[in-house]
């Protein structure tokens, strides 16, 4: 049984990542962790006692602790986007529970908060025996999710736009995520000036489908734009094969479910 | 902080869990403690029968370390039961068939305690939801949801005298 | 985006007891010096209810008192035996022994009284309400505790009862299968209404409403529970539920409750039932059995409504939302 | 008609346990607290078929915690059972502890009894058995094809064989082949159902306690007491007069928790250890290794006129049992008694046959054997509807049994209620049914 551990401070935290590699597991709302990762490694470090839970805005912007849970993004985040993300998680008691620093290194198809997150085009900060380091969580994830310290804080400006989340579960709560889709489109005179599309459970992490937004960029959102970029955003995907649905549905909820959002936006 | 010793209050008691590696809540309420409405449906924060309240939020005993709630206030079933407000909850599961093998049934009560400390005058909508995380294989929901919404329509009779 | 609703129904029967019999259970019911009757077993109860209803048949048949009748099961040292519980048995095996105990015994209680009161044991009933009076005189009566109390200290008679029920098993004629599988058969019709998302394949059941004849319903609110909480599961089979959910391969077998699919409380539908009661002529009571149909008849239903919805058919279940959709692309491609 | 004159049955008294349920002070089998406690954790067979060339639990014994490791070699009594043996099912097939081959994934193979969970699950990973991989088959059909992997030679075909040398339960009722051709339609599908997990929300369990007389008290939540108590001391080759069962109060069974699991093997820990065992089910041994409900193979074959009258059905079924027999043989039985459903139909040929594949073994959940029938069954009577243009209350209607009717088993229809059911259902859902259909009864017509 993993031995536990309990850093008062990031420096501290930090130390104990780089100390003990791949051996430790770190324990925020353990939603995730105690489960499958605590029971195979050697140290579990719990950073509930760091805080990390504070909901920073500015200018439009947010700042969101690590440690912030889904609950306080459903009852503190005027993002309804973020929010149907957030109610999506399990049930409440893990809502309590679970945090967004969590949830970005879930496993597919879990990470409904970081799809969105994605679309807003947000930053991840880590803290590292190097001090802090802050990165797009887009290049994170491109760059293999490895962290090298403390997830603390991410950042995101004010949605470009028009944002929406849509998750396709076979329960209408606490339903395991099939697909999840985000996209944030800015419409600039009757066209889409700028679109920020991200799918969830279509790859071993949430991405960034630059073909569905390039297939919209300068267009109309009418239907035959819209139906591109959901066929782009389906050819993109590599989903996975699970208990709950196959690669095949998957591939076709991407398209299905991206269509629809897009189609929401277009109707204001 | 390394010295091992959880120090926590499980309804209203002092208690101290001398532990150096990971050990769940559940396992230290169940096995340690002997509250034994901590039930053990999954381990795995599925089924919700293990819900109890830590410094009045709801939470998943089976994924919680009991070092994370180290200083933290502790409430299950037991500890409900010594208040006088659940009592009347507990009727309306009686009156409404409300469980039947009662496995799941005090992660249940734990949950709706926790709804209606939130929210005392939550929609039908809002109870099915409340009890996302709290599966029950017997009654199909329906008349744990009558349970509820009869007792709030109760307790809001009463607010309104 | 386009819903399509479809409506469809299916008429179940359901068998009471082993199939083919020989699956006996006993009953010992004996009363306390103070007049509570005992009512020892080691029949299971998984939550339907059979600890209540066994002390509701025991204190119909005694005639004394529900609140008098206190059901001791689960213990093998002093229970008598029971096949178990499964097969929609329970209801009527454990209920015609603990009838044919309950009555047994209450022979004795009346002879005692008849012997405190100076009357013929044909001259007595029992009121129900912890009394026993001779027929019309309501007046002339003693109490049950005082008659057990009698029984034991003054006369030296225990009041007790044996009880067993035991369908003698019918083999199978392995040529024409020709045998005496059931005791009595229970019926249900349950028609289920259906939207269907022909985008995403998934089913909305949008309501249950259902007719079940059950023979004397021992306790019409448990009856009803297995009812609602079949027609949970019934849903659940119909569109979700499987081990193997790509089946035959053994592949992504669910571990846990995220994977294992089932309806969630707020996508349960309103169930609407009416009870109908056609007595057994061999059950306690006229009692049938209610547990398990209630899974069997939800789900050929919903497959209807689905079918009838769509304009396809579906012949397996569960129909996931990738059933649907492979339906809806065949008929589309000219297909069945 | 319901009795009358009843005082207390027929009554909604409250449920009994309630009281406690909501309090949470219901004792379950794992509320029983017992001192001095230690926990059985199974290894089990990575693969659904292999041939076991050996076992090494040396490091599993010396790990940390473990008090012994139980294999094939120490079980005092029958390596094959079957619960059924007592009443005369067999031969037994299938083994307490795997010995030859493991024949799905998942399968016991060596129990390890340690002073806590985690140090018996610990030691679980350190047994090796090494296994020589045998082609597996999993589709009913394909199993009883020639030349398919072959599970065990109890079952050289990999089915079933029933008295008289029958591969299928069977039914055989008038001549349905001669009726066949007098019918105006043939209708004709299959029908596939999946495996399909009871999920009590209390997994299986049990605690075995050595009483200090020689006799164990095992606390268990069994949906059978006796029969686990019979089944156990005959799997451990004890005098029944050894064991006592408690328990009574169950969370949630829906056929799951009558298989017998878990108690043979930790009341011998028991006796081994002289110390109390737990075993208890993780959720994941209850998804994947408790018995599920069995998947069945339904073809339905029916012979209809224009009038509606079904004169003929054949029904050929598979059911499958997974690895072993366990209970398939009964609910084939059931399964096929249970054919042709409410409707009578003077021309019936079932056959339901129980297969055997490398996966899980099956067993009873609610509605064992009949919920397949009754799906398939009313599936297809809405395809005769469509077929024959009829409406499909009507349709039931005119086929649903009255009293009296034989069945094609030959047994005089009692109690019958299919018609009243139907009627009732029909007025709930505002259906609109001519007078001569709503003035039916089960009592208006005696089969000729």
């Amino acid at each position: 049984m993993a031995e536990y551990l309990r850093p008062s401070s990031l420096e501290e935290a930090a130390g104990m990542i780089a100390a003990h590699g791949s051996t430790l597991a770190i324990v925020a709302g353990g939603t995730s962790a105690m489960r499958f990762a605590v029971p195979y490694v050697a140290y579990a470090m719990g950073v509930r006692g760091l805080g990390m839970n504070e909901i920073e805005r500015s200018s439009g912007g947010l700042s969101l602790g690590a440690g912030v849970t889904m609950r306080q993004i459903r009852d503190s985040l005027p993002i309804p986007a973020l929010q149907d993300a957030a109610r999506g998680v399990g049930g409440p008691a893990l809502q309590n529970m679970a945090t967004i620093g969590g949830n970005i290194f879930a496993h597919p198809p879990n990470g409904d908060v970081a799809t969105v997150l994605l679309a807003m085009d947000a930053t991840v900060t880590f803290f590292t025996t190097n001090g802090e380091r802050t990165q797009k969580l887009e290049e994170f994830y491109d760059s293999g999710a490895q962290a090298d310290g403390l997830l603390t804080r991410i950042d995101c400006a004010a949605p470009g736009g028009e944002l929406v989340f849509l998750k396709c579960g076979r329960q209408r709560f606490n339903s395991r995520t099939v697909i999840s889709v985000a996209a944030c489109i800015g419409l600039d005179n009757g066209k889409v000036g700028n679109a920020c599309i991200a799918v969830g459970g279509a790859g071993a992490h949430p991405m960034r489908c630059a073909a569905a937004e390039q297939a919209l960029i300068g267009r109309a959102l009418d239907d035959a734009a819209i139906t591109a970029a959901g066929d782009e955003a389906a050819r993109a995907s590599s989903p996975g094969t699970d208990a709950v649905a196959s690669e095949w549905y998957r591939r076709r909820m991407v398209a299905t479910y991206l269509c629809r959002a897009l189609r929401q936006i277009a109707a204001g | 902080m390394a010295s091992g010793i959880v120090s926590i209050k499980v309804n209203g008691r002092a208690e101290e869990v001398v532990t150096g590696a990971v050990t769940t809540l559940q396992d230290v309420l169940r096995n340690n403690l002997d509250y034994t409405s901590v039930k053990d449906g999954c381990s795995q924060g599925g089924c919700g029968a293990c819900s109890v309240i830590v410094d009045g939020e709801l939470r998943l005993s089976c994924l919680t370390p009991v070092q994370e709630v180290d200083g933290s206030e502790v409430v299950t079933l037991e500890g409900l039961n010594l208040s006088n407000s659940i009592t009347a909850l507990q009727q309306k599961f009686i009156e409404k068939y409300a469980a039947q093998c009662g496995f799941c049934t005090p992660g249940m009560m734990v949950a709706i305690t926790a709804l209606l400390d939130r929210n005392a005058n939550p929609s039908r909508d809002e109870i099915a939801e409340a009890l996302a995380g709290n599966i029950c294989r017997c009654t199909g929901y329906l008349p744990i949801i009558e349970a509820v919404e009869s007792i709030v329509a109760e307790m809001a009779g009463i607010a309104g005298d | 985006m386009t819903k399509l609703r479809g409506t469809g129904f299916a008429a179940v029967n359901y068998p009471t007891g082993m199939h083919l019999g020989g699956d006996p259970t006993q009953s010992l019911v004996h009363a306390t010096t103070s007049g509570n009757f005992v009512v020892t077993m080691s029949s299971v109860d998984l939550g339907q209810g059979l600890k209540t209803i066994l002390a509701q048949i025991a204190a119909e048949a005694l005639g004394v008192p529900y609140d008098t009748v206190i059901v001791d099961t689960g213990d093998t040292d002093t229970g008598p035996h029971c096949t178990g519980t499964f097969a929609s048995r329970t209801t009527h095996r454990a209920g015609n022994a603990v009838i044919m105990a309950a009555e047994e015994a209450r022979k004795v209680m009346l002879e005692v009284a008849a012997e405190k009161l100076e009357v013929g044991v044909e001259d007595l009933e029992t009121d129900g309400l912890g009394n026993i009076h001779v027929k019309g005189v309501e007046d002339k009566a003693i109490s049950v505790a005082e008659t057990a109390g009698a029984a034991h200290f003054e006369l030296g008679r225990t009041i007790s009862g044996r009880g067993i029920y035991l369908k003698p098993p019918s083999p199978m004629d392995p040529e024409t299968g020709e045998s005496d599988p059931d005791s009595t058969q229970a019926h249900a019709c349950t028609v289920a209404e259906v939207e269907v998302d022909t985008e995403t394949g998934d089913v909305q059941v949008l309501a249950i409403k259902s007719a079940y004849e059950v023979g004397q319903q021992v306790n019409p609110e448990l009856v009803k529970g297995q009812i609602v909480g079949g027609a949970w599961m019934g849903i659940g089979h119909a569109l979700q539920e499987t081990t193997a959910p790509y089946y035959p391969a053994i592949d992504h077998a669910p571990r846990d409750f995220q994977t294992y699919q089932m309806p969630g409380a707020v996508d349960m539908p309103e169930v609407e039932c009416e009870v109908l009661e056609i007595a057994s002529r061999n059950g306690p009571f006229g009692a049938k059995g209610v547990g398990e149909m209630v899974t069997n008849s939800p789900i050929p239903a919903i497959v209807n409504a689905i079918n009838n919805a769509l304009g396809v058919r579906i012949t397996q279940i569960p129909v996931t939302p990738e059933v649907v959709l492979r339906a809806l692309d065949e008929k589309a491609a000219g297909g069945g | 008609m319901a009795m009358k004159d009843l005082k207390i049955v027929g009554q909604p008294v409250k449920l009994r346990d309630l009281d406690t349920h909501v309090t949470g002070e219901t004792v379950f089998y794992e509320d029983v607290r017992v001192p001095r406690m230690l926990h059985l954790k199974m290894h089990r067979s990575r693969y659904p078929h292999a041939r076991i060339l050996g076992i090494d639990t040396s490091q599993a014994l010396s790990s940390p915690g473990v008090v012994t490791v139980l294999t094939h070699e120490d079980l005092p009594g029958k390596k094959l059972y079957n619960a059924l043996a007592g009443a005369g099912v067999g031969p037994e097939d299938e083994p307490v502890l795997a010995f030859d081959k493991v024949r799905w994934k998942g399968e016991s193979v060596a129990a390890v009894i340690a002073e806590t969970p985690e140090q018996a699950n610990a030691a679980v990973a350190k047994i090796k058995v090494e296994y020589e991989e045998l082609p597996a088959v999993f589709d009913v059909e394909e199993a009883i094809k020639d030349g398919a992997p072959n599970l065990t030679a109890h079952w050289p075909n990999n089915h079933y064989v029933y008295p008289d040398d029958h591969r299928a339960a069977q039914i055989r009722y008038g001549d349905v082949e001669k009726a066949f051709a007098e019918a105006d339609h043939i209708v004709e599908d299959s029908y596939q159902t999946q495996p399909i997990e009871q999920a009590p929300m209390e997994t299986n369990g049990c605690i075995a306690v050595p009483e200090g007389d020689g006799r164990i008290t095992v606390y268990s939540n069994t949906q059978a007491l006796q029969f686990s108590l019979d089944v156990t001391a005959g799997i451990l080759d004890m005098p029944t007069s050894k064991l006592r069962f408690v328990g009574g109060t169950v969370g949630g069974g829906f056929g799951g928790k009558v298989d017998i699991q878990p108690e043979p093997i930790t009341t011998l820990a028991a006796l081994r250890t002289g110390r109390p065992v737990k075993f208890k089910y993780t959720r994941e041994e209850e998804m994947q290794v408790s018995s599920s409900r069995s998947a069945w193979r339904v073809y339905v074959k029916d012979g209809v006129m224009n009038d509606g009258r079904i004169i003929a059905r054949k029904v050929t079924t598979y059911q499958d049992s997974g690895a072993y027999l366990r209970f398939s043989s009964y609910a084939c039985m059931k399964h096929c008694g249970h054919m042709p459903g409410p409707y009578t139909i003077p021309n019936v040929s079932v056959d339901s046959i129980v297969v055997f594949t490398n996966r899980t073994p099956s067993n009873a959940m609610r509605g064992f054997g009949v919920m397949a029938g009754s799906f398939a069954l009313e599936v297809q009577m809405d395809k005769i509807a469509e077929t024959i243009g009829m409406d499909p209350w009507e349709l039931r209607l005119i086929n649903a049994y009255r009293e009296g009717d034989m069945k094609a088993h030959r047994k005089e229809v009692e109690d019958a209620g299919m018609v009243e059911s139907i009627l009732a259902a029909a007025e709930m859902a505002g259906k609109q049914l001519p007078e001569n259909f709503r003035n039916m009864s089960s009592l208006d017509r005696k089969a000729g």
